[in-house]
């Protein structure tokens, strides 16, 4: 179930006047990243055969099986790879062409954990502010702030070989976002963290997404989470873009309902079916109805458990996790 | 889902090992083999070989070659910098790459007695090193020198090539350095150490194989006063035997990754 | 969440310390290539790091001054015309004197430079960023010219500023142009030369240690295997000049004049070309190695 | 029934110098599934790794079918374990890695031994590529092939879903269950954690060294009555519906979100759960929604050892 904390669009004054975001109605902003019909083949193996896609603003979640060109993606988007066709565009540029410029706005955290044992964290970020444009008076200042914001304060001056998987995570997204760029591409930045670790790393990349006014893409097998921080989402099969678009919009319904009970279930399937709605049992859990609106099933189901008073652990409707979606599109099953 | 069962401890399961080494120690030098007989190490190897060889006919043309001094070219380069390294660069790699890419554990978990593990490794270590290291010394031999000195440059590789193997095998296991503190033993230990007196010699593998080349080349000149032919075989195999025990112990106390 | 300053509300305030947008302009690649070249430098050096890191530098970089002080002392005890026969060097041999320095310098900070970036991941950062590969090999390769001078170039400059001021140098504007000239030119040629050899082997192995012991090995070698073709077969001469820690002294000495020469009967037209040879065949290398480097790691 | 211990820990500790790894750590278990849980650094792979026998216990004595991992041979024919390391013999094929685990542990067949696990794992046993360029979801499977080779009684897997995509995790847990179903004693430890759920409910969680808690995480939440559990409720007349609540529904606490939202906090869930529908019916208010907040794995594991 999707139970995403909604954070209302907060009062964003940007100092910064970005065209896309004024206080009132937001404008449709344009996308920051559009994809036509991009190809792209490693010597013989393609790749891409059409990869179709535009990722606007804020946080954006990209889905692939294990060797879907997850990687591929995030090299052409930086320019560092071209492609065989097709048109592609970032904050308005052409990756292939304005790679450089575009490269400086944008922050990348890579998959590995592999980082510079013997530098202290301070000294990396900073380099890295630094070879991404930043004055190095600018560099100092901003690359302590992204690491107290990540939460490393006290130990930025620690050499990174000393630091736990936990602690290199943060040190690259520290470096993602120490330059001021406009959009980071974070490679599964949740990998190796514990629950508790992955809690505060997904509220971090929340907040970055939302109150940075920085706009994110990233890459993660744990879909749960995907749906926790991002706004919208792009899953890539066999080459093509299988799915885009808000996440909202993506998890239609698949209609009717589930109910959890301890006890008592063929009873009150019993008095559901007699109401007229359909009920299947499988497990411990009812799925009642297909596609009546959630309010007339809610009905009978309130009467139905209360008259034979169970015990109800569970009730709503039957909502398509990013799982079901994910298996569905890219697998079919 | 069963709930935590009461603890009883069940019957006792055979606590001997369970198989026997005539099956497992083939597949696991079948394994070992390829592992340790990389393209890059067999190309470096064979091309000190030839450089040695190169050398060998340098010496020989230079035509002020006598027997005397084809003995002391096949001990100078052969005995004393050749067989070492290239055993240390072999053996040292049988358990040692086993060790560094973390595949020991599927030797090593296995009801199998470990000093099979540690023997497959020092088979597969002499499997590559004779035939390698027997025929550049061999062709070195023939180069510089008669019967005699080929006989004896390849008994003394032999010689060489079981001591070494053993002592480099163990290295390999024990520590991630084994190719540096290997080149600190032959270098610093047989060749300055060894050098200082004869009971200092006694302590280097060196001194056996250079007695062995010695005795069967028939060149007195090499050594004040080699060691018997019987005195070799002893101390060579007490070495390989001494080495390849101490392996087994450490397998079984160490810690697997 | 920030929270607008009233202006009206007395005298205290509350500052937002949340994240500030950068939309101040950037430096580019230019930037990008000096911030490699520093941090280059001060890796190299041992700075922002811990003690032990700068030993070896600080140590190489002091025994390539002494004798140029040893040098002037003699002037000051003997009197500038005496120097000279007492075993003041002239600025030629002092490159010989120091290419020990030189070599050892090279085997440690060649490899310093270009093989932690591989090995910690910190180059495929570099590649997600306005560098590319060739601007990146080009700040390095600027960092160990600059670095390797330090150890053969400035010492000799050191030398002729000491001798001028004991008596020992040139006289009259005209000469000591044409010295100063000359040491540049010839601190330029083992700078960059060794450079090219350090980053070539550097470029072969992630490991820092194999690359350093690669580079001690291939340059002692050179020598050994020179030595005998030349000595023990009738090889040709100009054989000699694949010594490489000779070659560039070599190249000083026909620089300075042909005062001092290392390969005798090598002529200047060969020992050159040999020079160049070698030098080509590391840009190889160094070029090919990085062309089919992964990029995406 | 009380089912046979196939793994005893008694006490068991490791330090590494004067660091502690694990302390006083004791469990029995038996067939079936069992998630070894806790934080990064918590001794969860250390204790693995002692089970297995690959590191000797600094202290406390560890038990596989009654013998010493360590020191018996014979018992380590009778372990499988998936380690997270991702080497293996690079050059080799599936089938040859998979037949030498098979011929080491002294299976009759071989060959055959290693087809049928292959084909356990989905994998095609005559796929002559090398292992090497296997991608990581396959080499994670051909692992698991070589762990239950020769039918062990203990199989152990260390972090065997990360890095799989999703699909990859679905056809691994769903093996994994099998595998437990069929009696054989599967220890996993893993981070995934609504994954985990789905393999069973019998956690074993390590936090700072200790064993924070252990049986079926459904019963530890209940043990956690200084908890209250949270629930949210979505109806059409959430003020009228939650001031009933107070008055029968055995609530502690209600926050009024807004019109259609209630978050309830309680400390007797089972008797909530039996009032919430007759007190909606009663206040005439719809049900749209009962959900509760902090009943899953995950939730119970913050719980122990997080906030």
């Amino acid at each position: 179930m999707c139970d995403r904390h909604q954070i209302g669009e907060s009062e964003h004054v940007n100092i910064a006047v970005d065209p896309g975001l004024t206080p009132q109605a937001p404008l449709p902003s344009p996308a920051v990243i559009s994809a036509a019909a991009v190809s792209k083949s490693w010597g013989t193996t393609p790749v891409f055969t059409d990869l179709t896609a535009n990722i606007p603003k804020g946080i954006t979640g990209l889905l692939g099986s294990n060797g879907s060109g997850k990687t591929t993606l995030f090299g052409m988007l930086l320019g560092l790879h071209d492609r065989n066709g097709g048109s592609l565009s970032v904050m308005g540029e052409d990756p292939a062409t304005a790679g450089p410029e575009l490269r400086q706005l944008i922050g990348y955290s890579p998959e590995h954990h592999d980082l510079p044992v013997d530098v202290a964290a301070q000294d990396f970020v900073r380099h890295l502010a630094e070879v991404h444009g930043l004055p190095k008076h600018e560099a100092t200042t901003r690359s302590s702030d992204a690491l107290w914001l990540v939460g490393l304060g006290e130990e930025r001056a620690r050499p990174i070989g000393t630091m736990s998987t936990g602690q290199r995570q943060r040190v690259k997204l520290a470096q993602a976002i120490a330059h001021g760029p406009s959009l980071i591409i974070l490679d599964e930045p949740t990998d190796g963290l514990d629950p508790v670790q992955r809690d505060d790393m997904l509220e971090l990349i929340r907040k970055i997404g939302t109150d940075y006014g920085i706009d994110v893409l990233l890459s993660s097998h744990l879909l749960e989470e995907v749906e926790r921080i991002a706004d919208n989402v792009v899953i890539i099969a066999d080459g093509k873009t299988v799915a885009a678009g808000r996440i909202d919009d993506l998890q239609i319904g698949q209609g009717g309902a589930v109910v959890v009970l301890d006890d008592q279930h063929e009873a009150v399937a019993r008095s559901i079916h007699e109401a007229g709605i359909a009920v299947r049992i499988d497990g411990g859990r009812l799925f009642v109805g297909n596609d009546e609106p959630i309010e007339a099933i809610g009905a009978v189901v309130r009467d139905a458990v209360a008259t034979h008073e169970a015990s109800l652990r569970r009730f709503g409707a039957r909502q398509q996790s990013l799982e079901d979606l994910f298996l569905h599109e890219v697998h079919g099953e | 889902m069963t709930n935590v069962p009461t603890p009883q401890p069940s019957p006792p399961v055979a606590t001997r090992p369970t198989v026997s080494a005539s099956t497992a120690m083939p597949a696991m030098i079948k394994r070992i083999l390829p592992a340790v007989a990389t393209r890059g190490r067999l190309l470096a190897l064979s091309a000190v070989g030839l450089a040695g060889i190169l050398i060998g006919l340098a010496v020989r043309n230079g035509d002020q070659i006598d027997d005397f001094a084809a003995t002391e070219f096949i001990s100078a380069f052969g005995l004393t910098i050749f067989v070492p390294i290239v055993a240390l660069v072999i053996a040292s790699a049988t358990l040692g790459t086993l060790r560094e890419d973390r595949t020991l554990v599927y030797f090593w978990l296995r009801p199998i007695a470990r000093w099979q593990i540690v023997l497959a490794a020092f088979i597969a270590g002499l499997m590559i090193l004779v035939p390698l290291a027997g025929l550049v010394m061999a062709v070195l031999a023939a180069t510089v020198g008669d019967g005699s000195d080929v006989a004896g440059a390849i008994v003394a590789t032999l010689v060489g090539v079981v001591a070494y193997g053993a002592m480099f095998t163990f290295l390999g296991l024990i520590t991630k350095r084994a190719l540096a503190w290997g080149l600190v033993y032959i270098l610093i230990w047989e060749g300055f150490i060894g050098g200082l007196s004869r009971f200092a010699g006694r302590l280097s593998i060196r001194s056996y194989t250079t007695s062995a080349l010695s005795r069967i080349a028939d060149d007195p000149s090499l050594l004040t006063n080699p060691e018997t032919t019987p005195v070799i075989i002893v101390i060579t195999a007490a070495l390989t035997i001494g080495f390849l025990a101490a392996a087994t112990v450490y397998m079984n106390a160490m810690e697997v990754d | 969440m920030t929270s607008e300053m009233q202006p009206n509300a007395g005298s205290a305030q509350i500052y937002d310390r949340g994240y500030r947008p950068y939309d101040g302009d950037r430096t580019g690649v230019s930037g990008a290539v000096k911030s490699v070249f520093r941090a280059s430098i001060e890796r190299a050096l041992g700075l922002r790091r811990k003690f032990r890191f700068k030993i070896v530098p600080v140590l190489t970089i002091v025994i390539a001054y002494i004798p140029a002080l040893i040098f002037m002392g003699l002037g000051v005890l003997f009197g500038s015309e005496v120097a000279g026969d007492v075993g003041a060097a002239e600025y030629a041999d002092y490159f010989g004197l120091i290419s020990i320095a030189v070599v050892l310098f090279t085997a440690f900070v060649g490899p310093e430079l270009l093989c932690p970036d591989r090995q910690s991941g910190l180059f495929g950062m570099y590649l997600a960023s306005p560098l590319n590969k060739w601007n990146y090999l080009a700040a390095k390769v600027g960092a160990l010219t600059l670095l390797l001078s330090l150890v053969s170039l400035f010492p000799v400059l050191f030398l002729l500023i000491g001798y001028s001021f004991t008596g020992q140098g040139p006289d009259g504007f005209g000469e000591v142009a044409k010295t100063v000239g000359q040491i540049i030119a010839a601190g330029l040629v083992v700078s960059i030369f060794y450079t090219l050899i350090g980053m070539a082997i550097s470029t072969l192995t992630k490991r820092q240690g194999f690359a350093s012991a690669g580079i001690v090995m291939v340059l002692i070698a050179s020598g050994v295997f020179a030595g005998i073709l030349t000595e023990a077969t009738n090889a040709p001469d100009w054989v000699r000049a694949f010594d490489l820690i000779s070659l560039p002294t070599d190249i000083a000495g026909r620089i300075f004049d042909e005062q001092i020469v290392q390969f005798e009967n090598v002529s200047t037209s060969m020992s050159v070309a040999t020079l160049f040879g070698v030098m080509a065949l590391c840009a190889a290398i160094i070029v090919g190695g990085y062309q089919r480097m992964e990029v995406t790691k | 029934m009380t089912a046979q211990a196939v793994v005893v820990a008694d006490r068991i500790s490791k330090w590494f110098g004067d660091v502690v790894a694990v302390s006083e750590v004791s469990f029995a278990l038996g067939p079936g599934v069992t998630a070894l849980l806790g934080p990064n650094g918590a001794g969860k792979s250390t204790t693995l790794r002692m089970i297995a026998g690959l590191a000797p216990t600094s202290q406390g004595s560890i038990t596989v079918l009654g013998n010493n991992p360590r020191s018996d041979a014979g018992i380590r024919g009778r372990i499988g374990l998936v380690s997270q390391e991702e080497e293996l013999f690079a050059e080799q094929r599936a089938l040859e890695f998979v037949a030498l685990a098979a011929l080491l542990c002294g299976v009759a067949n071989p060959e055959a031994a290693a087809r049928s696990a292959l084909g356990v794992v989905e994998m095609d046993p005559d796929d002559q590529r090398p292992i090497s360029t296997y991608s990581k979801g396959m080499r994670q499977r051909v692992k698991v092939a070589q762990a239950i080779v020769h039918r062990p009684d203990l199989l152990l897997l260390d972090e065997p879903l990360t890095g799989l995509d999703p699909r990859q995790r679905l056809a691994m847990t769903t093996l994994i269950q099998q595998l437990g179903a069929q009696g054989m004693c599967v220890i996993v430890s893993s981070h995934v954690l609504d994954e985990v759920e789905r393999l069973g409910s019998n956690v074993l969680v390590i936090a700072q060294g200790r064993l924070a808690a252990q049986g079926n995480f459904h019963d530890i939440r209940a043990l956690m009555d200084n908890r209250p559990h949270r629930i949210r409720v979505r109806t059409d007349k959430a003020r009228a519906l939650a001031s009933d609540l107070l008055t029968y529904g055995g609530v502690n606490g209600i926050t009024v979100v807004d019109e259609t939202e209630l978050l309830v906090d309680t400390h007797q869930v089972t008797l909530f759960r039996k009032r919430i529908a007759p007190t909606a019916r009663y206040s005439g208010a719809q049900l749209f929604e009962v959900h509760p907040l902090d009943d899953d794995l995950e939730s119970v594991f913050k719980y122990l050892v997080g906030r």
